[in-house]
């Protein structure tokens, strides 16, 4: 079946939440990427949104994080302080980031390229995204994969990864045992090397090659002996996504 | 508990509990007044040049656009902002009026990214200090609480914190390293509700975003409400006052005061109109435009009611909005 | 009109509180003196209760600081933190106290008679009285007048007042301007010298005499040349008092 | 930040966020799982001998008694206890239940003092550490923020600090003396709330008390509700929920579960029954026979309820409740 390269991003994402867990999720792919998990392995994944939505059955797709829809039917409509202190309180287990940078360890940016104060490009800040960066468990990035996204450095840490590498986190007072999980992209799923805090290369997508990855990352990405090959959507999954979470197709 | 770090960002406003104290003592008063008044009114009285300004809620939610097109209208100039709300802020820089930030997010989500802000920070001419979305909500907490800050772990590690005016402790009791928030007791908040009745007694339904954080750390207070409702409907259901009138200055009745945004259960937002204005943004002469004649254009909220459509159009938004 | 001790007591203590002003009140006494109070010179005087009854009309008198009469027809029912925290932000003019024991700086002592830890007698313990003492503006405190409470030194500070003399409070670092205003008893009504915080004596019930007085404390008060009489209940009062406030007659 | 002052109390439960993120992440489940089971098998599961435990609210006002008599007839021993509850409280330190207690107020507020916190305290039994009734709230509302601590205003200045465990810190941003509160994340936490769904999603009218923080800061949790509602229901107001199904692992069915105490909106406390304990309490001997009667003597609640006068006492009760 054919297919878009939004909506395998948005199956691979959807594979990587374990079912009766909880994501911390944003406007966009994440959604999708819950919702789809909701409806194959995931019934009883809880949806949080920043602003309050808890539980929601993601029956409406929300345009806003703090919009109506993030709270339809939900089981709790609450408040930001309530939701980001449940993360806080180490209750979230997965979060959602993306930016316009990311570098070997996971660090993000998403406020400016250049100097801060005289920046060439600004973008629009952190947001939720530092919060979910540092509270929630196990973060998954969202990202376009080329060479100008995935740097060295960043620019500007808006959310921390694992900073300048293993211990990084904890030194600077990060809880203990979060960090980055997975980077999805339009090429390919990518982890954290354990010892070394290194982005590493997990699954390439249907049709792309290891060299392809290479080529779209500036810095030294840790290849495996054995590269696996993320499962293009299935027709379920399709119809799930065409027919029932974005009939309007909004996103995809 | 020694600090470790403290972020280089400017902190436009110290934590100040113990005048806040006497300003509040002095200024607020448990008097049970009517309080009802236009948004010219409310603008001028309780919005001055240079004051630290919040609002509530976020996006194109909930978001108290009539009070922001006012000020616009009342030219109040030098504002600092406090960077949680999106269009309602984005219009006050867009005309010019603010010139710091304290700034989470300032963007569109699906719609995009705000040309408005790209300007405004690449020119130099709006100064800008980064948080978390969470930390500005805690920083409002810390205020609410009538303490000068929080301790939290957020912000720790990252440039986020090194441009905003945080700073980094060692735990006193445990010895881990606490990322501690200064207080934000904003001048003037402003905040949408769904009703309140002629003294400010207010409730909101669904999610109460940071209305409760904020309600309380604001020196001064002006709600706009789509519906004011008798104080005996307040006295049935105590329970749903989410900001008592002894906090509230000024109520504003302005149905549909949430436009271009959203309001839970009473109207969608107007998709078309964002991105009529979005495109607007896109320049300078063309972002002019759209104030001129959605803003200065109009005299106050029924007029622009009219100028986007009409009944019809709001007929139209009603028509959109889900139940629960 | 005859009128007993405790009517006399509520009549005084009601007439300390301004209009539109608010007051952190407790069960008793000075919930019965703010309800005369707003039926008589202060009709907008806002009862604020612990656990976050704010506003009753207090048509019904509460058995309890958590109860549901705390709220009946209140502009707002509320939580503890947020009814402690408006009065840590300054927004609480007048809180009522009381005790086993007060001393010549008006602290208070509702915690222990004897050592802490083998304590001769156990009393209740804080309750809201160190948050009000210490939070709002101006403290009322009603108590019986006797040696054994008006003491030279409190065995226990439960609730500060003055502590060891001026500028004490501030140099804890308890919220300037703050501290004990009234003291209510049986026998008179007593404030606190402006410059050296001690308790003065302000006026003496209706047939009392400053010998009375004096003999009934343990420490020496600021006797000033006049000392004025506290006017008994009107007739007024005690008709609001036994037909509208306490019917029941639960309190008088 | 400088550490000036410590109170001498002992911290029977030093501020943990970091083991409590683990232990929670480990033990709590966002599963949607039926969670209702009787008293005796959620105090069985989820209160252990030695146990941290808080309850809510306050006096004889919405209190978990049915729980508490519960927790008495297993024999759950050598608990500590955050003592800002009354009736539930001191019945457990009656039965000897209870070795320490970080204790705000214990009395009867009308009705008098407790004769049974005296007997505890002045023989020894019971070790006492003393706190405000703001203070056990905010160190709730700190483990609730996932913080060690919150820094407040109260406290300071008394012997209700020097008997305390808290500290004084100069702040970092005013230079002012703050008393910082550690947080305290229970062991097991209590509350009674007037309806909550089989997951636990629970909605409580009226005042909420303590109830969003103690929900919060209990590593386990037990809910006994008066009535049990359908999940549609809680869909239908989310914004009526204030404690949330994943913070619960028990629902129990408890309809008067306040008794002797009141339930607002539902009946009205008992002042007969009430009258009767305290009489009771004055003695050892006859504390003993109230707990073997009203406690030991019954297997459950519904006895319970049989035994105080059944469905014609608790019909006066609740012909005593108030409307709204």
């Amino acid at each position: 079946m054919e297919y878009n390269p939004t909506e395998l991003l948005i199956c691979v994402a959807s594979r990587q939440m374990e079912d009766r867990t909880s994501a911390f999720i944003g406007t966009g792919i994440p959604m999708l990427a819950a919702a789809l998990a909701k409806k194959t392995h995931a019934p009883e994944l809880a949806v949080v949104f920043e602003f309050g939505g808890i539980g929601s059955l993601l029956e409406l797709l929300p345009l806003a994080v703090g919009g109506s829809r993030t709270f339809y039917k939900a089981l709790a409509a609450s408040s930001i302080c309530d939701a980001m202190e449940a993360a806080q309180r180490g209750l979230i287990e997965y979060g959602f980031l993306g930016g316009a940078q990311i570098d070997m360890y996971g660090n993000l940016n998403s406020t400016v390229i250049g100097d801060h104060n005289h920046p060439k490009v600004r973008f629009p800040g952190s947001g939720g995204a530092n919060d979910i960066g540092s509270l929630c468990w196990r973060t998954i990035s969202i990202m376009r994969h080329d060479r100008r996204r995935f740097v060295e450095k960043v620019d500007f840490i808006t959310t921390p990864g694992y900073l300048n590498g293993p211990g990084a986190r904890e030194k600077a007072g990060l809880p203990a045992g979060t960090g980055p999980y997975r980077v999805v992209t339009d090429l390919a799923l990518l982890g954290f090397d354990e010892t070394s805090r290194w982005m590493k290369l997990l699954a390439v997508n249907p049709g792309v090659t290891v060299e392809q990855i290479k080529e779209n990352t500036s810095f030294e990405l840790v290849i495996p002996d054995r590269v696996e090959e993320n499962a293009p959507p299935s027709p379920e999954e399709l119809r799930l996504l065409r027919e029932e979470i974005d009939p309007g197709r909004l996103y995809i | 508990m020694k600090v470790l770090d403290t972020g280089r960002g400017e902190l436009f406003l110290h934590p100040r509990p113990a005048a806040d104290r006497e300003w509040l003592r002095k200024n607020k008063s448990w008097a049970l007044k009517d309080k009802v008044m236009d948004e010219k009114e409310a603008i001028d009285k309780f919005v001055h040049d240079g004051d630290y300004l919040g609002t509530e809620l976020y996006g194109t939610v909930r978001c108290p656009m009539s009070l922001a097109r006012e000020i616009i209208r009342r030219g109040k100039k030098n504002l600092r902002v406090a960077g949680q709300g999106i269009m309602e802020i984005e219009v006050l820089i867009a005309a010019g009026l603010v010139s710091k930030i304290d700034l989470t997010y300032l963007g569109y989500e699906v719609l995009g990214l705000s040309y408005v802000l790209r300007r405004a920070a690449q020119s130099g001419q709006l100064k800008v200090v980064e948080w978390s979305n969470a930390a500005l909500a805690w920083r409002l907490k810390a205020a609410a609480l009538g303490v000068p800050f929080l301790p939290v772990k957020s912000m720790l590690g990252s440039d986020t914190f090194n441009y905003s005016a945080a700073k980094v402790v060692e735990c006193p009791f445990t010895g881990e390293k606490l990322c501690l928030l200064p207080a934000t007791m904003l001048d003037v908040g402003l905040i949408h509700v769904h009703r309140c009745d002629v003294y400010g007694n207010a409730q909101i339904d669904g999610i109460s975003g940071f209305a409760f954080e904020l309600a309380r750390a604001s020196r001064r207070l002006i709600i706009s409400t789509e519906e004011i409702i008798s104080t005996d409907e307040i006295r049935e259901y105590p329970d749903r006052t989410i900001i008592p009138y002894y906090l509230v200055d000024a109520v504003v009745e302005a149905p549909f005061g949430s436009h271009p945004g959203e309001m839970y259960y009473l109207y969608w937002r107007d998709e078309e109109h964002l991105k009529q204005y979005l495109e607007a943004s896109r320049e300078p002469h063309t972002t002019e435009e759209y104030l001129r004649k959605y803003v200065y254009g109009v005299k106050n909220n029924a007029e622009y009611l009219e100028l986007i459509g009409g009944e019809e159009k709001l007929n139209y938004l009603r028509s959109l909005a889900k139940g629960r």
